[in-house]
Formats: structure tokens, C-alpha cells, sequence
């Protein structure tokens, strides 16, 4: 069991969970999004350090990536934000394989450990390729939090389930990052997680409203919010701005009772 | 040049580095690929298809009067002549009938100047398939002329206004796509990269190339060449010459440029589904391949060819744009055809090398991936200085 | 299809209308033709040329969703596949290789749109022949690329400035160069026209389309097809897929664009040293042909198509440019092959007549000449509405 | 015998023939310029029917019978001229064969011998061919006027020599119409045509001096004299001036005594 782990299991007795995204060093005052986030209510901030070749993402992610990459942003410079920033509530970097790759796997391990940021969310990094990672991540205390897709079939679920750490990001369609107008199959995949673990259960993947938050909350221990506020950061909202946002997340996910 | 390990590492490159939502659809590719290429039905089908359609087997023609200025034995393995004008249309209709065979009604690929799209739109229209192409917008424009190929061909061109708005863009850009369309659709990668299974079985689909050229050389009367030289982007008709050679004394050159050159200064990295060589900035940023050839611009190469350097089994070495097109011309001259610019990198080093790392008297098999005519409007415009 | 009388003639054409200058040469061709064509060292050196360099037997394809759509069996003979994109590469190798058993050094040829033209600078480098291109100053200008694709492969392309500045011109004044250096210099004319020996000659080494396509057919399990279509400019692809069925029931099609159809509109004349049927104005002055595709573009029509004409034995239709762009449109979509614009005619045939003329259940053999990535740019142009 | 014949070895017992070549209908007055050569000392007249793939003719007279096409000249209105003209000197119809097929080879010879034109030059038409023409030329007593090139062996140039008529047409050099340097292979090729007959040999293709001119009649019977006759007409010279030119040319060649 991580950190991370124990902080989202307490989570979950409490509420659900919002996990809104940001793009580390999108704007020179990024972290000020982020402590605007956390005041209204979000219970988990994924961290994203650009990569030049974002796989899993797409257009809205993509744009802020390429604007942050031309700021020079860099793992490290992010992790030195959040270790600045020091937020209270759990920070999940969200990168791919190759910047943890190219930085070395343990000493990016033991930099985000020593930055304070409680897991990591890789999208390329399958579980066949995930040893290597797992090992140095897991001796930091570095939770590495893994997907499930609706094509994941039962046998993949179980391995999944098995080896996320955190949380289990159930992505809600067949697709990158984006905006959507509906939760898509998050409910099946939700239900099959359910069946092989007892991990903490975040949808994401499209998730853009209030009321799809509030959907999802239905079935699910959280949401994950991206492109949404990724967008709204782009066409120039203020850290007051996606304060009001988070709010309306917030208050939708509260209308959802808890499970536990 | 055996297969992968199970999870398709060459030594330490490979593997599957995808999201989770396409693993599945790489896992029923490989056993779909496993089943289908142990079916001597089907293996006989592709090599019909290849024979029919595709113009296979090529010949290999001696290179008489090049051989003489070198002081070598120089023969070429004619790809040019195959159906599109490359090696290409081995690996697309291999991947194409695999696409029918899986039941499979679409098929979707990245191309770069627009060989490979224009190879996979064939086949598609050969097997009834859809097709759709992505390609990025900067080289929808430089290369209109092969979006409108495709498009006769049947195919959508989807332009790619991400990142670079190149070649790797549209490689990740249908990454993307597939993974909204994985359950009808195939993802037809055009070289010996991707995740595993692709640098496996394209290079299985490319050894077509070796095995028919290793017995063409017998009726030659050439036991063993000395060399055997192929120009590498994504490496996958280096790949294909070489495994008909792998096991024999065969020197194995692959020849980058110098602009891409990926073994000559990447590192080891990730992308596209692969562990491999890159080349990267100091933060693992993906860097641009630059190369006056569009096929060679790309910023790795297959992880079967960075485990054969690492081995030293083949060597790489890169030649820089001033001497390529000198090679053209010259092969244009001497032997009467015309080479891609890509095929171009490896005559050009071969001009280079002889007489030095080629010895005076050396037997030379060189890969001629593909013709030039999709190139000569850039090589008269660069020799009139308009570019 | 048997050879000409002595003098040349198929029936009341052919022959031989040359200056006395050149009358010897003529001669001196003959006798060395025959000599070559009944030595088999000869025909099994111009048989590998073609295997090693040329890229033969082009495959036939079996057109399995064109036959679908037409309710025929459609084949394909793909001469697009040979070297240099047509099948204008067998007749260039063959007087190639004439020209160096004959002593000569040096080729010459004409061109319309620059395919001979390409084909013959090819054949020259390979055998270090020098080579001067006579090409109509209007089509260097049309045609620039073919133009530096000559000048890659070493000839000297000289833009003909006489007449009407297009291919009867270059013909024109490739005679009369020729007059001036017929010492060394052979005239590698690129069709089955001109004075006897080429028209027979030209047809000779064109004849391996046919022969190949009788055998590859009979591997296919077809004895003899119904019909056998080619189109037909001078006439060489025609002749030469012709002569593996003359001796067959096939019915024999030749394809002419509507704007040079020299057996529908023409008379008799006599013009670039044959009698055959010419399009001529009221006092005997030769009219210029139109045709979308420049391979088309000739006034006139071999010799010995004159004669199959009178015969009945072949059949001579025409098309117009409207429905050619569609079924060069159809074929690439239906079965990912590009045809050449002068190949669309033949397709455009074929669209037309089945189920009229091609009663449904024929089957056909359609001689694919050539590929049609020199004509992609006109294509899409015209489908633009630019031109 | 044709007329032809023997009005040709009439002029040898006189002196060297010169043979200047106009284009039918290249101006409207064109016979007007035959006229004053004539006057000037012309003992043959040869007339260009145009044709629009003159296989044997340099540029000059390309240029020259483009523009007489471009008049709608035709065998026909030639011959209509030259019947009026009725010119006093034989004169001797130059085209290409095609020009006589499509009229009809009986109906072109009838209509030449009708308009007085005593014979043909017909550079396409090789003595393999030449037998369906010769036999109603020959009928209608049009000669036909054959060459010799430097190529011809000795073989040929005895078939030639037997089968010409008039006169044969001696090529000085291996190549089209056209002005020249000098008097090329002249000496040699009419060396051996005397070898094999008895008929006038005339010089032709590049005479454009005086002087060579008088070189060729050094050996030959006469000369022939185009493109340099027609370049100046194309260059705007009146009939004077053509007067002027062939009167230079008749001052050289009487320069040179007769062999007869
Ligand atoms: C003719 C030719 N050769 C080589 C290449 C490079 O690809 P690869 O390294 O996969 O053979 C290309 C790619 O477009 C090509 O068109
Ligand atoms: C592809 C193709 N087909 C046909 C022709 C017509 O020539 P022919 O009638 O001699 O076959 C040409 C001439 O350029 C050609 O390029």
C-alpha cells in the first residue's frame, strides 16, 4: 500500500472524488490554478509534464502541451513548482513513459518522491512493460496508477485491478483526452472493476460537465476533469475562474451520497 | 533475426508501449499474426497476392557499369519495380489480408511524403477495405500530389494539424484514432516500428525481400555477398534484405541520413509503442528528423535494427544530403534508373565506402527500396537552386 | 501475325517512304535484325536484359472487383509494373541492344509526352550508349519533368521548334538528324511505325506482352480469352499483346483515342516512312491529333493495324477524353492499379462494352501498357476544373 | 525517255544546268520570281509543293512551306500557276509523296503533265517503292527524279541510276535541305554515279555560293540552289533581287566549261 492509497481509501469515506487536471507550467503562474482547484474542492490534482509526442491525448491537451513546452517546462521544473507549491491535497503526475525513461526511472522516481507527488499516471506504459517502473516507483512510494479501457477484457481488468496503485482510472470511452457530451461506457467498465477489486474507481476520459460529473459519481468513487479546464485555462480564465468551475463540480459530485 | 521475445523485446528494445485501450488489439494482432503466418494458406495467399498484384518476385540486376567505376561487384535488388514503387506494397498487403482475415473492414495508416499511404490505399482498394489515411497537414501540402493518389485510390487523407504536423504526428494522430475505432479496424503501421507485434511482423512481411534476393544471387553465382546495404527510416526494407542474410558472413549496412540518423546520435527512448533509439533533447522531448528525403525522416528506427547495432551484428552509418544527390545521378547515369532519394542515401555511401570500408573487389548487394520518380520535381528544383 | 513481305508490307501498308540517305541504313537494320532475332544468344541476352533489368514477365492480374462490377473475368497484363512504367521498355532494350551489336555508339529517339523518350535514355545508360532525345519544343515545355528525368539519365533532350512542335514533329526531325549521323547512330523509333524494319521489328520485341500473357492465363486456367483489348497509339503495346493471340479465336480490340483515330477517321497516306491509315486534311497535309493523353496524341497508326483493320481480323474502336478520366478513376478504386491515361482508354472500352459488345460471362485480357503516376498532376487538374 | 531527258542533255551540251528551287504559292506572286530567274539564266525550274512533314527539308524551307500552307496552297493551285506561267525552262515539281497518294497517283500525273511540269522530285519515295508511281508517271511522260546519297553503295546508286529520269539528283552531304559550307561529298558521290550511267548528275543540298556553285560544276552537270534562294525570299527580297543572285550564280557556273 502507497501513501497514496491510504489518502484516497479516506477519501472515499468522505465524498467523492474530483481530480481535476493541469498542465504543469502551462502559464507561469500555474500553481495558482492549482490552490484555486484544491479551495474549491478537489480531492486529488493531476499534474500533467508535457510531452512532445502525447499519445493519449488529444487536441485541447495537446495545445496546452506544445504552449508549455515552449515555456521550457520540464520535469524537473515541475517538480521543483510542486515541491514549492506544497499542496495539501495528493498530486499525481500524469506524463509518458519516455520523459521518466530519458530522466532515468529511479532518479524520476525519487524526484517526484522528494517533490511530494504521490503517484503517477502513465498512459503508454502497459502493465507487460510496467516491472521496471513499478519496482523503483513503488520503493519511492510512488504510486503508479493504471487504466482500464472498455476494451480491457475480465482477465486484463484482474491484472489491472491487481497492480494499480491509488486509484483506478476507468476511462469512460474508446478515445484520447477530449471533451464529450455523455459518460460514455463508464458505468460497464466501472462494474467490471468492481468485480476484481476494491481499489478506489476515478472516471475519466471526456468528462466536461457538472452533470456528467454527477453521472459518473452514480457508479464511480470519482471523476477526472481535463480537457474541460484545460480549455477554459487556454481561452484565458483566471485561477478565480476555474475556482467557480471546480465549485460547480464539487457541489455536483456532493449531490451524489458517497458509497461507503 | 529470429522472432521477439514473447512480449516483443529485440534484447532490450520493443516491447508494447501503448495505452491500455489498445493492448487488447495489439495481443489479438500478435496471435492473429501467429495463426495466420503458421497457415500455409495464408502464407501462400500473400505470396500469391505479391506475385499477382504486387509484381514479386523483383529481379536483381547486376550493376555492370557502376561495379566497374567502383572496383566492386555491385547487384541491386529491384524494389522500384515492385506495384507503388517500393518495398512498401509487401508489408501493406501482408497487413491487409491479415485485416480481411480478422474480420477487419477498415484500415487506417500514417504516411509521411505519402509512400506508404499510397501503398496501404492500394491495398485496401485491392481487398475492398476502407481506408484512411493520416498525414501531416505540412506534408499534406508538400506532397499533394500523393494525397490525390490515395484519394484515387479510394482512400480519405485525413490532414494532421498536430505538433510538428509531420510524419511522427501522424503516427501518433492515428494511435489516437485506432483507439476509437480498434473493434473494425486495423492499424497498417508502415515500417518495422510500433508496438510489438509491428517491428516483427512487417519485418516478417519485408523478408520476402532477402530470402527471394539470397536465391537470385545464387543464380549469379554468388554464394555470400560481402555487403548488403539498404537505407534505413524506419529501417523496415533494411530489415527485409537483411534477414535474408542474417545468418550468413554477410556484412549488414544500414545506411540513415544524416539528418535522422538514430543510431548515430539517439539514445535509447520511447515511442510509438516502442523502446528503441530516438532522437531526443535532454528532456526526452522527441526532436525532428531532418532529411531531404520524406521517407527518411523520421526520428527513430526499428527496435530490431537498435538491438542489431547494439549486438554489432549490422552497422549503421548516415550520409549527409549533399552526397545523395550526387548518388542519384549517378545511378540514373550509369545503370539507367532512377532511385528514391531514399534508396539514394544508400548508393551514396556505398560510392563512399568503396574502395575503403568496401574493399576493392567486394561483392555488394545493394537494396534499391524504391524509384526516384516521386522525387525527381524536389531533385531539379534543389539542382536548380530553387530550394 | 506473321512477318511483312520483303520490302515490308502488310498487305497494301507499311513499307518503306525514307529518303535514299536513309535507305541504307533501313537495309542495313533489316539484315542486322534478322540476323539478331535468329541468333539465340541474341534473343536470350534481349530475354534476360528484360528478366534482370527490365522487370519481366510483368504478372497478369486477375481484376476481381472490376469482373464483379462488369459481370466479366477481367485480366490484366501489368505492363505498368516494368521498368521505367510501360511497356515501352521491351522494344527500347531490344533496339538497345541491336544498336551495340550493330557497332553503334550512340541512339537517338522521338517523344511525345517523354515516356520513349525515358525509356530509350534508360536503355542507353545501361548499355553506355550516348543518347540525343528529339521531343516537340511545345511537350518539353508540357512535360518538363520527363525532360530532366532524360537529362538524369544522361541524354540530351533537343526541343523541336519545326511544325507543329509536338511528336510528328520530333519524328520529322529525329529523320532528319538521323540522315546526318546514320554512320553511328541508330534511330530507336518508339512505336510500330516507320519505315520497315521497325514497324515489324518494334513489334518483334513488343511480342513478349503476349506470349507471357498466354502462358500467365493458362495458369490461370483460361485457354483463350474472348477478348483481348489494348489501346493504341501507334499500335506497339497493341501489336505485342496481339501476338500471343492472333493465332487464337480472341477477339482482338484496339482502343484509339476519339481525337487520333487513325482507322475511324483516317485515310491512307503515307507519313514517317509507311503507308497506313494517317489523319490528313482534304490535300493530303497530316491533321494534328488530340488526345487527352499524350501517348495518344498520333496522327497515324502502325502499319500492320491498318492491315489487321482491312482484314478484320482486329477491331479498332475509339473513346472519347469524357469517359476516360472515370474509368482510370474506377480502376484505381476498384482495384488499386492507376492506369496510365492511354491504358484508361482501353478500360474506358471495356466499361462501355460489357454486357453490349463483351457479352456478360467474356472473359477479357486487358493490356494494363502503362502506370499513371506521370498523369496523376493532369488528372487531378482536370477533375479541378483548372484545365 | 521522257521529254525531260532529253531536254537536260540538251542544256549539257550547252553548259552546266542551274536548277534554282522555289516554294509554290510561298508569296502570291511567286512565279514571279521563276520568271526573273529564268531571265537570269535558270535552266530548270523546281518547285516545292508544300507539305506539312517535310522529312528531307532544314529549317529554311520548313519555315518556307509553313507559310505557303498557312496561303492554303495546294498541288493543285500550284500547278494552276505553273500552267499559266507557262514558263519557257522545264520545270520540276518537289513533294513529298503523300501529297501525290492523296490525290491519287494516275490523277497527280495527268494533272502535272497537263499544267507542263516536265518532272518530279519525290524525296520520300525510295526506289523500293517506286513502281506504282513511276509506271503512270512515266505514262503521262512526268519524269521522276531521283537521288543519290553518300550513303548509297555502288548497288544502289546502279539501280538509281537506271531508274532515274531527267536527271539525278546528286545529295553533296548527309543531311536535310539546307545552306552549307561547302560542297560537301559532292565530288565523290558523283564520281560514282558516272560510273554507272550517263544520265545529268546534279549537285543539291547546302549549294549556297556562287563559288560552290562553281565548285560542283567543277565535276557535276549542274546545280541545284533552295534554301538559299527561299531565305531570301523569306527575308522580303524582290524578284530583282532574286534576278541578281541567279545571275551571280549563272556567272559561276559559265565559268566553268562544259564537259560535253
Ligand atoms: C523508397 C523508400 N525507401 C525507404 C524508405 C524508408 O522506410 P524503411 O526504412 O521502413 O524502409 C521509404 C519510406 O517511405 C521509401 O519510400
Ligand atoms: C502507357 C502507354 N500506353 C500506350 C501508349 C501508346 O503507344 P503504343 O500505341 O505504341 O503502345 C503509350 C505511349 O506513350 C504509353 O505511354
Amino acid at each position: 500500500m502507497t501513501t497514496l492509497d491510504a489518502r484516497l481509501r479516506d477519501v472515499r469515506t468522505r465524498r467523492k472524488a474530483l481530480v481535476p487536471y493541469f498542465i504543469g507550467g502551462l502559464t507561469a503562474d500555474w500553481t495558482t490554478y492549482v490552490s484555486a482547484a484544491i479551495l474549491a474542492g478537489a480531492d486529488v490534482i493531476e499534474v500533467g509534464v508535457p510531452f512532445s509526442d502525447p499519445m493519449m491525448d488529444g487536441p485541447v491537451i495537446q495545445a496546452g502541451a506544445l504552449r508549455a513546452l515552449a515555456n521550457d517546462v520540464t520535469l524537473e521544473s515541475i517538480c521543483h513548482d510542486v515541491s514549492v507549491a506544497s499542496f495539501e491535497v495528493p498530486v499525481v503526475v500524469m506524463t509518458y513513459y519516455n520523459v521518466l525513461h530519458h530522466f532515468g526511472l529511479a532518479r524520476s522516481a525519487e524526484l517526484l518522491a522528494a517533490s511530494g507527488v504521490a503517484g503517477v499516471i502513465v498512459p503508454d506504459l502497459a502493465i507487460e512493460e510496467l516491472t521496471p517502473w513499478r519496482e523503483v516507483a513503488t520503493a519511492a512510494d510512488v504510486a503508479t496508477v493504471l487504466m482500464v479501457a472498455p476494451s480491457s477484457p475480465i482477465d486484463r481488468v484482474r491484472r489491472i485491478g491487481a497492480l494499480t496503485q491509488g486509484f483506478v482510472y476507468a476511462a469512460a470511452r474508446m478515445a484520447v483526452t477530449g471533451r464529450a457530451a455523455d459518460v460514455g461506457d463508464a458505468e460497464r467498465v466501472v462494474t467490471s472493476i468492481r468485480t476484481v477489486c476494491d481499489t478506489p474507481t476515478y472516471v475519466g476520459i471526456g468528462i466536461t460537465t457538472p452533470d456528467q460529473a454527477s453521472d459518473a459519481a452514480a457508479f464511480g468513487d470519482g471523476v477526472i476533469v481535463g480537457s474541460a479546464l484545460v480549455q477554459q485555462i487556454l481561452d484565458g480564465a483566471s485561477a478565480q475562474d476555474i475556482e467557480g468551475s471546480i465549485s460547480t463540480f464539487r457541489e455536483a459530485l456532493d449531490r451524489t451520497a458517497p458509497e461507503a | 533475426m529470429g522472432p521477439p521475445d514473447e512480449g516483443g523485446h529485440f534484447g532490450s528494445f520493443g516491447g508494447r508501449f501503448v495505452p491500455e485501450a489498445l493492448m487488447p488489439a495489439c495481443l489479438e494482432l500478435d496471435a492473429a499474426f501467429r495463426d495466420a503466418w503458421g497457415d500455409p494458406d495464408f502464407v501462400a495467399h500473400y505470396h500469391r497476392t505479391l506475385r499477382e498484384f504486387g509484381g514479386r518476385p523483383t529481379p536483381v540486376t547486376y550493376l555492370g557499369r557502376l561495379s566497374q567505376r567502383l572496383g566492386l561487384s555491385v547487384y541491386a535488388k529491384r524494389e522500384d519495380l515492385a506495384h507503388t514503387g517500393s518495398h512498401k506494397i509487401n508489408n501493406v498487403v501482408g497487413q491487409a489480408l491479415l485485416t480481411a482475415r480478422m474480420g477487419k473492414t477498415r484500415i487506417i495508416a500514417e504516411t509521411g511524403a505519402g509512400q506508404h499511404g499510397v501503398a496501404t490505399a492500394t491495398a485496401a482498394a485491392r481487398l475492398g477495405l476502407a481506408c484512411t489515411v493520416y498525414m501531416g497537414e505540412v506534408d499534406t501540402v508538400r506532397q499533394a500530389l500523393n494525397v490525390f493518389r490515395m484519394e484515387l485510390l479510394g482512400a480519405t487523407v485525413v490532414p494532421v494539424t498536430s505538433g510538428s504536423r509531420t510524419l511522427k504526428d501522424a503516427v501518433n494522430e492515428a494511435m489516437r484514432e485506432w483507439v476509437t475505432c480498434v473493434g473494425d479496424t486495423h492499424y497498417c503501421i508502415g515500417s518495422v516500428m510500433g508496438p510489438h507485434p509491428f517491428p516483427w511482423m512487417v519485418r516478417e512481411f519485408q523478408s520476402v525481400i532477402g530470402v527471394e534476393a539470397a536465391d537470385q544471387l545464387h543464380e549469379f553465382g554468388v554464394e555470400t555477398p560481402d555487403f548488403v546495404v539498404a537505407c534505413v527510416g524506419g529501417g523496415s526494407n533494411a530489415a527485409g534484405v537483411f534477414a535474408g542474410f542474417a545468418d550468413t558472413t554477410a556484412q549488414l549496412i544500414g545506411v540513415e541520413a544524416a539528418g535522422g540518423s538514430a543510431v548515430g546520435r539517439g539514445m535509447p527512448g520511447v515511442l510509438h509503442g516502442m523502446r528503441s533509439l530516438l532522437l531526443q533533447d535532454d528532456h526526452g522531448q522527441i526532436e525532428e528528423a531532418y532529411s531531404i528525403s520524406a521517407g527518411l525522416d523520421y526520428p527513430g528506427i526499428g527496435p530490431e535494427h537498435a538491438y542489431l547495432a547494439d549486438l554489432g551484428r549490422a552497422t549503421y552509418v548516415a550520409v549527409g544530403d549533399d552526397v545523395v544527390i550526387e548518388a542519384l545521378q549517378l545511378l540514373s547515369e550509369l545503370e539507367g534508373i532512377i532511385p528514391a532519394l531514399e534508396t539514394a542515401h544508400a548508393v551514396a555511401w556505398l560510392l563512399r565506402a568503396a574502395g575503403d570500408e568496401v574493399p576493392t573487389g567486394s561483392t555488394v548487394l545493394l537494396n534499391l527500396s524504391g524509384r526516384g520518380d516521386k522525387d525527381v520535381a524536389q531533385v531539379r528544383s534543389i539542382l536548380r537552386g530553387e530550394s
